[in-house]
């Protein structure tokens, strides 16, 4: 089996869906001739034609708007946003529409695509090229929000986001695209939306955390007996997983990049605090960016959390 | 040559009926009497129900409505052009191009009446949702046009909007799609030269809306919106050539919005009484029946009689509409997604 | 002093506020002329003329990326979207722009500004009139979130918004525009940005609500030992005031009318498992939105929280 | 008349120097030999920062960078007509921009050094912060100019982006909104003809990017980038208009970008050698050195004797760069608003 980086991996997700089904196009900012800044779509302008693998104008709303359209006459449309920092001028395409209008036509007109978009911090690069505002989406009724992980599960995430019948934007850790290879079977597998899964098993302490977190937390909690999950689909999450999780360990640690206040990390402090508070013996404790913008790479490490923040949080929840 | 003229441009008007009914048959479309006076009927019946929905409104049997009163033709003569097959994308005041493609028009009602079930359209006639928010379905229209273009399928996009809609970023990021890739969708805009109360001279200073087609390459016409036969007409050449591979076409019919903007809206507020009086004068219907009477297919007779037909069809779509059962609170989270999350489901069961 | 309803009450603040301060503009779709399509901004154009009362074209986008400009040259905008369902389009220049102009000119420009709009379910509506996404807005560094809940504090807090240093988005609970009056004093008062006010004290139970939620609550949690807190600012939040309140009853209760995930009641919920776990005799329960967008106007009732669905939270949560 | 011409239009272009230095004298701005000669040293200031820039880079030692190989006589000769007060509104791509201003040359090495110091405007100059969000920019420069106009201030406002920006529906937005307020805004446009890999006839099917100004009811005109002095001088009328209540303007400078899009980016992937050696011979250093010579005010030593001149400021400008200490982490809790909430004071604290 080839060992694979994440760009490798969902170059190859995206090679084999497209070969499969004649229904996948991929559209975007120099996702063509270029391959796209990162590469991800390397080679599949050669291989598919023009036809279907567009290079959009700069247009980011219109990027998502065509794909609404597109996926509704029938295609399944894979839209790449170069940067996650330049979605935000796709929000009103992407929730009042691309998440709607299976619900506005009752059912007539349906959405099945994939924005596909580089996200997170750490890899340098100006203004807006480093957030991780997934949480933005996770509130979002009709749109699902996936974040992998490693090469492997980019690759089966990416395959069923894109067989998924409704929306679904998918978030590339940037700073993971190359920084790991793994094992990425050749032909299809699916890992199904809507999945956690248990990275490693421990009983003192369940931590959650997702994207290039997820590295660093396992790192971090080496020498903890630490369950870590990885949610992979971060909407609809698998709250199945978690409380089970939280209700074997009694403890709770979220980890994420984003701004605290109002990140996914207070959704699923939330839900731990409703359903499973009387198996809580400590504070659910968040790890997680702080509430200012994304500072540039001089800064940017002060920012992110690091590995002794994690074990600090690990540290307090354990003295319960 | 340091200083030079790099391109020229113009924007072309067409009319065809001038006020007083008269054609010029030159420009006449191809068109049966039985089809002239379907148009006819077509007109009255936009207006029948729009008089209804007034009423129901009043009554508070519907929740906000917003009439087309005096754009009448403008939807009618264009949707009649529509072959079949196309793929449409109206914004929220387009009854007339609905009843023109034979929606159930107790739909309409029950749309405007607050149930969303309204706006799901039969099987076969591929028209989306209402949008209300406005210019934000340009680039569906643009991205089906460009969907049909890879599958290598002739059909062609006919996309309805306003004047106020030409200023929104999806109008331009719509256009622009449409022009690089020669996409085969006809952008109708109904620009009746109010948004609220916006006039159009504050909504933009171009001269025409028309001409803001140049920006991205492909054509812009204006025609006269009042002119049932230019619409029609303007939209069929469009059309065809949307199908034969020339790309898009801009059509901007220059009409007026003869009522409020809405039920909760009073245009008294913002617009003299003088200005809606010269363009009742206009009145689409009104022009239409002079052109019939002079071939003909009109007299007073003859609109009692459609109008009586009209009313009818009316009277029975507001009689189903009414019958129709309550939605089930559950319904609210049918067709949220294709299958609803565990906390979905378990929010349906309180 | 005059009993004003909420319009009335935003309509005096404007008022004033442009008469006190030239700086203070008005502007947005129909606010001249038409006097805004609920009739806020009316009488301004006729008072202060076409140049301070900007009747704009329909192009949310522009509205907030130019006041960004107005404001960074010294003016003060008072920007109105005319429906919060409409604000999407404008989320790029909120936050990439009015957000952080303050932060990338390292001081240099800021962003007085405040961008208002109606929210919230329950007018009987068309589609995207009847947003609460205010969990959007509180994830974004930067910027504050202002919600009033009677004409009182429509007025005093519309005043601190506009006169704070940075920009506010202002959200005006639509349903409570003409539902009640108060008394409405002339003349300046301000009521400060971040704090919250506690509505009605109690021992057994803290209930948070704000906008049209509250005025449910107040009903809902007659005949209990409840403590009703409004937030009045949603970011920054007062913390304090609901900690303190938490770890005096033992038990919260989060109303929003948002759809759940993600909401901000998750925000709340969350800070009160790290901060006040140990005080919690309970779950902390969320009565909200279900997660689907808001429905028209036949179902809506539905959809937003009910008394009876306060009061079994507080029933639940009394129970521990 | 039933089919009519509504409104034509036209598209002029301008150029003054020919690519062997030959000048339309009667274009000629008016322009001392001193400030000649200024504009060259300014030219040679950015294409030196410009190589050190992409050295640093290459050691690591700044972060990418996006090289302005090309466009500097459309920065330089654009920004001499300044007079002063304006309000500016930079993309990313505008160092010669920045150094004409007299921005700090060192806090541009900073910036691009992953340093969000390095964008704070000396006081004086109101030069918005390097914006990285293509063509989001605009709406402010609308703003600002409105703002201006509110106030009765005399103030022009300036803004710079590229060709990939005339797709932003922001773009639009603002376009329309200096359309409709006639602002006093001078809309500059490189047309370096690709945004990364996006050839310009895949941005637009627009002839021009001049023409688009059209569609908002102002002029647009195209110079050659490439020559220095036609920005200058359309720059310096189209400031004039804005001035004294005319609107705006929209200038394109057709020019070419020569190198990478950035130092992350590599161009032989999308286009030919060929074409970027036809551009080289259009270098508008290389013209506005033939210009200068013919006009005596240039040879081989005062080139020389320039370069170095400009090579130690930029040397100089390194050192600076690289004495400052870097940032504090609490740092990035200053300037998120005016003052920080409680929460924030405590994450500042951990
Ligand atoms: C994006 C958006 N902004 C604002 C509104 C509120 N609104 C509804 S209709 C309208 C005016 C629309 O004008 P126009 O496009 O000319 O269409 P018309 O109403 O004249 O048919 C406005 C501002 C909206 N529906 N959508
Ligand atoms: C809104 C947005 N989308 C995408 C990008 C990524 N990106 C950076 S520069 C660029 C191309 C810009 O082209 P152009 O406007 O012609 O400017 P140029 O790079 O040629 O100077 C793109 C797509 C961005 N910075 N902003
Ligand atoms: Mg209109
Ligand atoms: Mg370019």
């Amino acid at each position: 089996m080839p060992q694979l980086n994440m760009v490798q991996a969902i170059n190859l997700a995206l090679r084999e869906e497209m070969a499969r089904d004649d229904r996948v196009v991929v559209l975007g900012e120099d996702v063509g001739r270029d391959g796209g800044v990162f590469r991800v779509t390397e080679g599949l302008f050669e291989e598919f034609g023009a036809a279907r693998v567009i290079d959009t104008p700069l247009s980011e709303s219109a990027i998502v708007g065509a794909a609404v359209g597109m996926a509704a006459y029938g295609l399944r449309p894979v839209a790449e946003i170069q940067f996650m920092g330049f979605i935000y001028a796709a929000m009103d395409q992407l929730f009042a529409h691309a998440a709607r209008i299976r619900s506005r036509s009752r059912g007539r007109f349906t959405a099945p695509l994939v924005v596909r978009t580089p996200y997170g911090a750490g890899i340098k690069a100006p203004e807006l090229h480093e957030e991780s505002t997934e949480a933005f989406f996770c509130h979002m009724p009709g749109i699902k929000v996936v974040v992998p992980s490693g090469p492997y599960s980019a690759k089966g995430l990416l395959l069923a986001a894109i067989r998924d019948p409704d929306p679904v934007l998918f978030l590339e850790p940037t700073r993971l695209y190359r920084m790991v290879k793994e094992e990425v079977p050749e032909g299809e597998y699916t890992l199904p939306l809507g999945k956690a899964r248990i990275v490693r098993a421990g009983g003192a302490v369940t931590v959650v955390a997702w994207g290039s977190m997820l590295q660093r937390t396992l790192k971090a909690v080496e020498g903890y007996d630490a369950e870590v999950i990885d949610p992979q689909t971060l909407s609809p999450f698998d709250w199945e997983t978690l409380l089970a999780s939280v209700k074997k360990t009694g403890r709770l640690v979220v980890v994420h990049e984003a701004p605290r206040t109002c990140g996914l990390g207070a959704e699923i402090a939330a839900t731990a605090a409703e359903e499973a508070i009387l198996h809580l013996r400590g504070p659910v404790l968040r790890v997680a960016g702080p509430d200012v913008p994304v500072p540039l790479a001089r800064l940017v490490d002060h920012y992110l959390p690091s590995p002794e923040r994690i074990r600090g949080a690990l540290d307090e929840v354990l003295r319960y | 040559m340091p200083e030079s003229t790099l391109a020229t441009f113009s924007v072309r008007r067409l009319e065809i009926i001038d006020p007083e009914g008269n054609a010029d048959e030159a420009l006449l479309p191809d068109l049966s009497g039985d089809e002239l006076r379907r148009l006819y009927y077509l007109l009255l019946l936009t207006r029948t129900f729009d008089g209804r929905a007034l009423a129901l409104q009043r009554e508070g049997r519907i929740g906000t409505y917003p009439s087309v009163l005096g754009q009448e033709a403008a939807q009618v003569g264009s949707a009649f052009a529509l072959a079949g097959g196309e793929w449409i994308f109206p914004s929220f005041r387009e009854m007339g191009l609905f009843f023109t493609l034979g929606y159930p028009i107790h739909q309409l009602f029950q749309y405007w009446g607050g149930d969303e079930r309204g706006l799901r359209a039969p099987d076969g006639l591929n028209i989306f949702p209402v949008c209300v928010s406005v210019g934000t379905h340009l680039p569906h229209a643009a991205g089906t046009a460009l969907a049909a273009r890879i599958r290598g399928e002739r059909t062609a996009v006919v996309a309805y909007f306003g004047d106020g809609a030409t200023s929104k970023g999806d109008f331009h990021e719509a256009f622009n799609l449409a022009g690089v890739f020669r996409l085969p969708v006809v952008f109708i805009c109904q620009n009746n030269q109010w948004a609220i109360s916006v006039p159009l001279s504050a909504q933009t200073a171009s001269r025409t809306l028309a001409q803001k087609a140049l920006a991205y390459g492909f054509d812009g016409i204006q025609v006269d919106g009042n002119d049932l036969l230019a619409v029609h007409r303007a939209t069929r050449e469009a059309l065809e050539k949307a199908r034969s591979g020339g790309g898009p076409t801009f059509i901007e019919c220059l009409t007026y919005r003869m009522s409020d903007h809405t039920t909760a809206d009073d245009a008294s507020r913002y617009r003299t009484p003088e200005e809606v009086a010269a363009w009742r004068e206009r009145d689409p219907l009104l022009r239409f029946e002079r052109f019939l009477a002079k071939r003909g297919l009109w007299n007073e007779d003859y609109a009692a009689e459609m109008k009586g037909k009209a009313q009818g069809e009316i009277d029975e779509a507001v009689r189903r509409f009414e019958a129709i059962p309550p939605p089930a609170p559950g319904e609210m989270y049918d067709f949220v997604s294709a299958e609803l999350s565990a906390r979905q489901r378990q929010q349906r069961e309180i």
